[in-house]
């Protein structure tokens, strides 16, 4: 799964398979990043909840 | 209370996510999985230097030349060896598994005394010298009592120094008993003796044969030496040459023969007369042979053509009489044609006149000791000790007839085991006190396997000389350990057709298991202490100087190429071929008995009680010898002939519809001798009211991988005493099949 | 599946089993499971739970008697070179690369440490060549001391199969190295199944080599996939496109029938 | 006692009720989980599987739950991407269906494979041309979609919720969902297609294999319009059972009608499909191997041409003409039993291109194989079973999983008193005598 696997070969099929994952995977990571790190400042900025203190 | 749920998430949150990013869970990972390609439990075999040892391996029918691979001091692989002659190189199933034999936990590593009743497995184990102090007090009190005479031996074949030093021990100690395992070696040596006037082995020069006619003889189903044979019919199939198949079932030599002649059981050799009768009538024999090499033909002649018709024998065998027209020609009309027989693997003795119209067959084509013939070979003879000194008491007893007749009621032959029951039971002409049993497994492999049980129950002491705990062994009192076939010496002299006259050696290859003494060393200490003349009779300090002195000028060539073969060897001319009375080949002895020996052997039974006939086959893939199958063997027996412990018989379609039978049902097989629950399998390669059951299963020793599965065939027949040779020519039983 | 190496040095090992000569004895497989160490149980009546590399099947010509007949036919893996090189059944499906095609040699190996045991190479393969280790490998004690130290011990829960005793090549071309040499001679590197034949009805060498038994008794045509010229020569299951690299030979018309649909099997090259 | 874990505004079953069922149905569990710990610790020699059978029950369910949880991605599809705004009111149940089912089949799969402690070599020694590999990458991803697509649910809790933090994230991911969901959908399109390709691509086994296009077998294809067809009908027929035992509306029926209504066109077009695919296979792709449809059909009493039309007519054809006939649809018997039958009739499908598949011969001298399952096999199909009752059963308790509940069931005075002993709507011990 990644180029130091020995069987990582620079075909197509590697490519386009593991880009695919990659890209996926990328989307997934970063939009949950993205989430928390959004709704940490949000908190911070004291935003949301029904209990404040 | 809100701030220590906070806090408590965080941390949980945060040690989550450190042990994640930590290289702890990911080594743990690998590690496991690295765990898991290495577990402390699967074996890991150590590495060593790769040697290699040519050796004769004994036990198959004949012995193959095997080349052992070991490493460090393990045997790791059993091949064939190389230049050895017949095998070339190729190895049989049961040699290539020996390793499982040599390595297996039904070896016997030292001396066992029977603590319960017989064949209950209950031991002790005791030093060599109790065990010998033993076999002496025993053997002893039958000289003191004035009877050596009820001493007998049972091995497994009669040539080689080991058998030799039995009969020697016995015939210095007073017995005649000395008994081994007849083979169709034995049914042709019969025939030789009374058509040649030898005492002769059978050679077949199969190899220069271009029409072989085979009556019941499992080319490849692991008659006469197997790998040679395989090699043969190979050679056959690429030369072209013509096999047919007389028998009553399909087997592998029929499926792979150029025809394949379904026979009615028990009639191959009227068969062969019908042959005979054509090549006569049409005057296809050998002139030259038939008019100056032998005598009896006019006679021969006569009885053949009154009685042995294509009509007669078409009525007798089932096979159509334009079958019988053809194929007698065509096997006239050959270039070198060639008659054999001995049924399946050859195994079992069978009818001396199915072997002696078999032999008329080649005698009248002219093949006899000719290229691609039936030759007569010299009996062994490197066994050249001096006549043991005899005392009174062994005079008194080697004066004694044998207990299974042979040599007195039966003149032609040698020994008749199967004939032991009746004699013990009837304390005729006396009793047994002491049995020996060596290589040999008689109470697997003899027909009339209950009877036995019952009568060898009679006997008050049974000695087993074993490697592993056999059926005979698991009976016996006390069982003496014996080396494998990988740990001692021995001279294996090939006597299953091959031509020429071969001696092979078995060499110690690997260090020996356990507290073993080779038989040859135990008899040589018994002699000792019995003292006397029979100490005399054993000059040799131990059993490899024995060999070595016995093999003299051929030892150190053996040593060197394990074996030692005349390649040079020529049968005799016709004209110095003979011995009989007349000096010709006689192809009417006097034991034809005006051709009463030529009809064909009725089965044992009742024919309304019991309306099928049970025939026992071979195959190649489960040994039915002395030496049961090792764990690989079995494993390639197919699921059609063993399942689980459920052994099937196989019959034609036709038969199961009449008995209500289907592929796999359970059935109860009944005959005279006795009864199993099997399984049935429809098979459309057997004649309609056979049953073909496998021989070589249904062990009650060894280990949970062989014992316990089928049923032995053996236990299911009986012998019947050929009238003129006395060897067992039963080829089946009647028998019944019932749903279960 | 690495396709590589210098075009025209490549091997293609492959087999020829004269199934006129087989005489059904099962040494071959006795041979191969003493040389491959492998494993056997109290019961191997179950020849779907029996691992057994080289299996000899019993064919019949369904004929009622006396018109019966019946043929042994010994089935290693047979190393299907598949639709395109390296494209075998098994191979191209396996998802851990455990089974691979070696260009070098045509030999599709099995790596037993690699394998996670899904099986999906076994439910690919029509010729059931591969066999799962459904339980621990155990021999009874004292028997562990024959184990080949050339051939690893398989795990349970693995899949395992033939390999054209690939340690014997390795051995060979060892030897060959130190002996400054980059060929193997035809008798060099046998199999174990082909050396314990007592029938010589198993020929084992390199396809692409002329000089080569195998080569002369299958006649492959390498422009046809290797279709083979011998008319008594067949592949079995040939018309699925698998491209086996062990031939039988059988003068018998009902044996090729049972092996093999000649009138399907498709032109080479069709399918790249 | 749990009541401040209850979201506001519905009523639950006493604890003692909900402990009760939780603890029947936990027996089933822990009988899986043995059975599970027999595979894992003793080997699958615990199984009846063999040889020919590589293959078993279980994986029948994995690919079946596989298909079954499609719901959710379809459903998501459907609400974030296409714009169906209606089906918000079910997209949650849809999610939490297909969470248990991906769950479930990675845990199916964990077990099944010979060495679960190298399961990961799939993705580090990954052969990029196996169909299984695909398989597991989507599998994986797309379980970690539903994750994200579930976590919000459970945040939700009325308890959680409290926490500001929580509460910011729950919104942020609401309010990003449609990513996730496209994502979903992308990987839910390949790795239930290469669930297809898993059989399609078997060229050495006639029974499964099927034409390509470019490099998918058209199994690919087939599997992932079927489980976007059939899926939804299974988060229906949950629904429906849900409600059934709750003894109260939770959903809408524009919504189900709605579903419903795009499930069964999407079936008729599959079925169409799949028709076309099988008369290709029966009379091209398989005779051009081999074999006709005899030969799989006709030469075995247990797998007969009923297989055929119970899959494809009965399981098939006939439920999605049910499904887009409005007036049997809006009946809710009818629309029950066309789901049953749809269920039915994927899981055939899936059945057959797994077990069949293993027990046709392919050599001419080689037999049918048939096998039984073990009960440990039984044991660790159900499994996941119990386990997805179990978490239905505590989301369903603790989070509000259908945002129309409190609209469909308004709260007496009296209800709002007694919530705990309010025994009416009792999900749990009507499961559990069930």
């Amino acid at each position: 799964m990644f180029p130091f696997n020995f069987e990582w070969i620079w075909d197509m099929s590697h490519m386009v398979f593991m880009g695919g994952l990659w890209y996926a995977l990328s989307i997934l990571g970063l939009g949950i990043t993205f989430c928390i790190v959004k709704a940490a400042m949000d908190t911070a900025k004291g935003k949301g909840g029904t209990h404040h203190h | 209370m809100k701030i220590d749920r906070r806090c408590f998430l965080s941390l949980g949150v945060g040690a989550a996510a450190g042990t994640v990013l930590s290289p702890l869970p990911w080594k743990i990972t690998d590690d496991l999985s690295i765990w898991s390609q290495m577990w402390p439990w699967t074996p890991w075999p150590a590495q060593g230097e790769n040697t290699f040892t040519n050796s004769v391996s004994t036990l198959c029918t004949d012995g193959c030349g095997i080349t052992v691979r070991k490493v460090g001091g393990r045997a790791v692989k059993i091949e064939g060896m190389a230049g050895y002659p017949g095998n070339e190189g190729g190895i049989c199933n049961l040699c290539a598994a020996g390793l499982q034999l040599h390595y297996g936990p039904t070896r016997v590593r030292e001396p066992m005394m029977r603590v319960g009743s017989r064949g209950e497995g209950q031991w002790r184990t005791v030093s060599w010298e109790q065990a010998l102090g033993e076999v002496s007090r025993q053997l002893a009190g039958a000289r003191k009592a004035g009877t050596p005479e009820a001493v007998g031996a049972i091995v497994d074949q009669p040539y080689g120094s080991v058998p030799a030093l039995f009969r020697r021990f016995l015939t210095a100690f007073g017995s005649p008993n000395f008994m081994y395992t007849p083979t169709m070696a034995d049914a042709y040596a019969a025939v030789l003796r009374l058509t040649h006037g030898t005492d002769s082995l059978v050679g077949f020069d199969l190899e220069h044969a271009d029409y072989i006619l085979s009556f019941g003889s499992g080319i490849i189903d692991g008659w006469g030496s197997p790998v040679r044979m395989f090699r043969a019919h190979s050679q056959w199939k690429t030369d072209g040459a013509t096999v047919k198949q007389v028998e009553p079932r399909l087997s592998n030599t029929a499926a792979q023969s150029s025809q394949w002649i379904p026979v009615n059981p028990g009639s191959e050799g009227a068969l062969a007369l019908g042959l005979a009768h054509i090549i006569i009538k049409e005057s296809l024999y050998d002139y030259d042979f038939v008019n100056n090499y032998a005598s009896g033909f006019e006679q021969f002649r006569d009885l053949v053509l009154a009685q042995f018709s294509p009509g007669n024998v078409s009525r007798l065998t089932g096979v159509d009489q334009s079958t019988i027209v053809s194929v007698a020609r065509e096997f006239a009309r050959a270039h070198r044609p060639l008659a054999i027989c001995g049924r399946g693997q050859g195994r079992t003795t069978g009818e001396l006149g199915y072997f002696l119209a078999v032999h008329a067959l080649n005698a009248l084509m002219g093949t006899i000791n000719r290229p691609g013939g039936v030759w007569a070979l010299p009996v062994p003879d490197y066994i050249q000790w001096p006549e043991p000194p005899l005392d009174d008491v062994a005079r008194g007893g080697m004066a004694k007839e044998r207990l299974d007749g042979a040599g007195s009621a039966f003149p032609v032959a040698r020994s008749l085991p199967h004939r032991l029951a009746a004699a013990i039971r009837e304390q005729k002409p006396y009793g047994l006190q002491v049995l020996m049993v060596s290589g040999a497994n008689p109470l697997y492999t003899l027909p009339g396997q209950t009877d036995l049980q019952q009568t060898l129950g009679q006997v008050p002491f049974i000695v087993s000389f074993a490697t592993h705990m056999d059926e005979t062994a698991a009976y016996a009192d006390l069982v003496l350990p014996a080396p494998s076939h990988l740990e001692r010496y021995e001279d294996v002299a090939s006597t299953a057709g091959y031509p020429r006259p071969l001696i092979g050696l078995a060499r110690p290859v690997v260090p020996r298991e356990g507290d073993t003494r080779h038989p040859g060393d135990v008899l040589i200490q018994l002699a000792a202490a019995l003292g006397g003349s029979l100490q005399e009779a054993f000059p040799w300090p131990d059993y490899d100087t024995c060999l070595q002195e016995t093999l003299a000028d051929r030892w150190e060539a053996m040593l060197a190429d394990g074996y030692w073969a005349n390649d040079r060897f020529q049968p005799d001319n016709w004209d110095a071929a003979f011995a009989t009375a007349s000096g010709r080949f006689e192809f009417f002895p006097d034991a034809v008995k005006d051709g009463a020996l030529f009809q064909p052997l009725e089965p044992e039974g009742d024919a309304a009680q019991f309306p099928l006939v049970l025939i026992p086959y071979d195959t190649a893939r489960i040994s039915n010898g002395p030496v049961a199958s090792p764990p690989f063997l079995i494993k390639t027996v197919a699921d059609y002939v063993l399942k689980g412990k459920e052994m099937f018989v196989e019959i034609n379609p036709e038969s199961a519809d009449a008995l209500g039978l289907r592929e796999g049902s359970a059935a109860r097989l009944t005959t005279p001798r006795g009864s199993a629950t099997v399984r049935v399998h429809l098979s459309h390669g057997i004649m309609p009211g056979l049953v073909g059951a496998p021989r070589g299963l249904g062990h009650t020793a060894y280990d949970d991988y062989l014992a316990g599965k089928g049923v032995n065939v053996n236990a299911l027949v009986g012998a019947i005493s050929d009238p003129a040779s006395g060897l067992d020519a039963a080829w089946g039983i009647r028998a019944s099949l019932a749903k279960a | 599946m690495k396709i590589e190496g210098e075009q025209g040095k490549s091997k293609k090992y492959g087999m020829v089993i004269d199934l006129d000569k087989c005489t059904g004895c099962g040494a071959c497989m006795v041979a191969c499971m003493a040389e491959n160490n492998v494993p056997f149980k109290q019961d191997e009546s179950d020849k779907r739970l029996s691992i057994t590399w080289m299996r000899v099947y019993q064919l019949t010509n369904g004929k009622a008697f006396p018109d019966a007949d019946i043929c042994y036919l010994p089935r290693p893996c047979q190393h299907c070179e598949g639709m395109h090189e390296g494209h075998s059944p098994c191979v191209s499906v396996c998802p851990a690369t455990a089974t691979d095609y070696d260009a070098q040699t045509g030999i599709v190996s099995q790596i037993y440490t690699r394998c996670f045991g899904c099986r999906y190479c076994m439910a690919a393969c029509p010729y059931h060549a591969r066999h799962f280790n459904w339980w621990d490998p155990v021999w009874p004690e004292g028997m562990e001391k024959y184990l080949n130290p050339d051939v690893s011990v398989r795990m349970r829960g693995i899949v395992e199969k033939c390999g054209f005793c690939f340690s014997r090549y390795q051995k060979a071309m060892e030897k060959a190295h130190y002996e400054g040499r980059r060929e193997l001679e035809e008798l060099e590197y046998q199999t174990a199944c082909t050396q314990a034949c007592p029938a010589g009805a198993i020929v084992f060498g390199d396809l692409n080599n002329p000089q080569h038994r195998v080569h002369q008794l299958a006649q492959p045509d390498p422009r046809r996939r290797g279709r083979p010229g011998n008319p008594k020569a067949f592949r079995l299951l040939e018309e699925l496109q698998t491209y086996p690299k062990v031939y039988y030979l059988s003068s018998r018309e009902w044996v090729h029938k049972a092996g093999h649909k000649a009138e399907l099997i498709k032109e080479a090259g069709a399918h790249h | 006692m749990d009541s401040a874990l209850i979201p506001k505004g519905v009523k639950r079953c006493p604890i003692w009720q909900f402990a009760l069922g939780l603890g029947i149905v936990g027996a089933v569990l822990l009988w899986g989980v043995y059975a599970m710990l027999l595979c894992w610790f003793k080997g699958l020699n615990q199984t009846n599987m063999n040889d020919y059978y590589g293959f078993a029950l279980w994986i029948w369910a994995d690919l079946a739950v596989i298909a079954l949880g499609g719901g959710a991605f379809f459903t998501g599809l459907l609400r974030y991407v296409i714009g169906k705004d209606e089906l918000k009111n079910i997209i949650n149940y849809a999610v939490l269906i297909g969470f248990i089912c991906y769950s479930s089949a990675l845990l199916i799969l964990a077990i099944d494979i010979g060495q679960p402690l190298r399961g990961w070599f799939i993705f580090w020694h990954a052969n990029v041309h196996s169909m299984l590999t695909e398989v597991a990458f989507c599998l994986s991803c797309y379980f970690g979609v539903l994750t994200i697509e579930y976590l919000p649910l459970v945040l939700e809790n009325r308890q959680l919720d409290k926490v500001p933090f929580v509460h910011n994230l729950t919104h942020t991911m609401h309010e990003h969902m449609a990513i996730f969901a496209a994502t979903g959908a992308f990987l839910s399109f390949f790795h239930q297609g290469s669930l297809g390709g898993v059989a399609g691509v078997l060229f050495g086994r006639p029974f499964a294999y099927r034409e390509h296009l470019f490099i998918w077998p058209w199994t690919f294809f087939l599997f992932t319009w079927s489980a976007a067809a059939f899926g939804p009908c299974f988060t229906l027929l949950v629904t429906r059972i849900t409600e059934r035992i709750a003894g109260k509306k939770l959903v809408k029926d524009n919504v189900v009608q709605l579903l419903a209504k795009i499930s069964g066109w999407m079936m008729f077009t599959y079925i169409i499909a799949k028709i076309l695919d099988t008369a290709y296979w029966a009379f091209t792709t398989a005779p051009s191997l081999g074999f006709t449809l005899k030969d799989f059909y006709g030469t075995n009493g247990f797998y007969n041409y009923g297989w055929l039309v119970a899959e494809i007519i009965v399981g098939g054809l006939i439920p999605a003409l049910m499904l887009i006939t409005p007036k049997i649809r809006a009946n809710r018997g009818m629309l029950t039993l066309a789901t049953v039958l749809a269920v039915i009739g994927v899981c055939l499908n899936r059945w057959v291109m797994v077990l069949q598949v293993m027990a046709a011969p392919v050599m001419t001298f080689d037999e049918w194989a048939l096998y039984v399952p073990s009960w440990q096999e039984v044991a660790t199909t159900i499994l996941p079973v119990a386990y997805g009752v179990i978490l239905i059963m505590i989301s369903y308790r603790y989070l509000p999983i259908f945002p129309q509940e409190a609209e469909l069931n308004p709260i007496t005075p009296e209800d709002a008193e007694g919530v705990q002993a309010s025994g009416d709507s009792e999900p749990v011990l009507a499961t559990a005598q069930a």
